[in-house]
């Protein structure tokens, strides 16, 4: 797992990966790659994270890939990222195709509604929680539970 | 004492308190209006890690994490 | 779509393609890595293409992603690919994630089904054909019904 | 006159026939011995567009392509 202020090198991360896994005999290797779309007038996305709980969550899906024989790789960038550039990769590494594909896919839903990551719109400066495009961790509302 | 804090947009300072279950703590945080809205969102963790039950015991230096609504990516 | 004598260089394509999108405004970049892998003795896979029905096959995924607001890219590579080096690429660029997700899996499957590229292992330099591993595209049989 | 071509593993030369329509192709190719066990697996384009239908009628200098099982990737 890999964090980085500012904008993510795409191309620098994406062949470093690729290079570290050349002699692997993966057969399969997606990346996945997020970047800060221009809408709403924002300049820039911004990101806080919380490393320890990112970390575990992260470690947790390295032994779920490690049961189908595949590797998860990810990086994500802290702090503000401007329109056009890469905030976030995620990649799988697999023997085989099916693999692979379903684990991209049941990888990037999971971290998008379970990583320790919170998203703002930067716009005119400053940074505004984007509260309508959050989602509650699994387990939300502990606390407010009637004693 | 039992530290409590509260991560990313909640925007709020840390607490130190006392409590000897995780639903003392739930008691107390629920008497601060300025957490009502966020309580219901939010998910907990002691000592980074995730935990689903009210009941958890708690020992002096535990540490308690507020984790509002997420949106990586 | 690109057809290469031999294997592909897969940071030049990945950088390429990111680079042609860099202000397409698409959120989500999912590409494919397929690599030879070392397995039963092979020295390398070898590949034949028609490209005319490739193209067609090709030509009509690119209107499919167009319809979902997506676009797609495709590499691959004709004669020998030594193992642990890089014989296709494929690619989704799309605004959004889910879409991203869904069709990259869909044409992946597609392609290993359908588009006209036939496979050997080279073992002592011999071109052995992949039966065991082809698939029979859409509408097999069609010459061989009785009358 | 028709072209009858054989893609890929089949390894067979390029035939010139004659024929109205796709079913004459097929009786055609059904007396050739060295098909017999590729026809059943095989997919059909004719002018370079995948078709499905025996009744397909055929005019001169039309190219039928043979396509056997495939792998990419």
């Amino acid at each position: 797992m890999e964090l980085y202020q500012g904008s993510l090198d795409v191309k620098a991360i994406f062949g470093r990966w690729l290079d570290e896994q050349s002699s692997s005999n993966y057969g399969a290797y997606i990346p996945f790659v997020g970047t800060i779309r221009a809408e709403d007038g924002i300049e820039a996305l911004s990101f806080d994270i919380y490393e320890p709980i990112l970390q575990a969550w992260f470690d947790e899906w390295q032994k779920r890939a490690a049961e189908r024989g595949a590797i998860v790789k990810m990086a994500h960038a802290i702090g503000d990222v401007p329109v056009h550039t890469s905030s976030y990769i995620s990649a799988v590494f697999s023997p085989k195709r099916r693999v692979a594909l379903e684990l991209i896919d049941l990888f990037v839903e999971d971290f998008k509604a379970n990583a320790p990551i919170w998203k703002y719109d930067v716009i005119d400066g400053k940074r505004i929680y984007a509260a309508d495009r959050s989602t509650s961790m699994d387990g939300a509302g502990l606390l407010a539970q009637s004693n | 004492m039992i530290r409590v804090e509260f991560l990313g947009p909640i925007g709020k300072k840390p607490l130190e308190i006392d409590a000897a279950t995780l639903r003392e703590v739930s008691d107390l945080l629920q008497q601060n209006e300025a957490l009502a809205d966020w309580l219901p969102k939010c998910a907990v963790a002691l000592n980074d890690m995730m935990i689903n039950d009210l009941d958890t015991p708690l020992k002096a230096g535990d540490k308690i994490t507020i984790l509002p609504p997420v949106c990586g990516g």
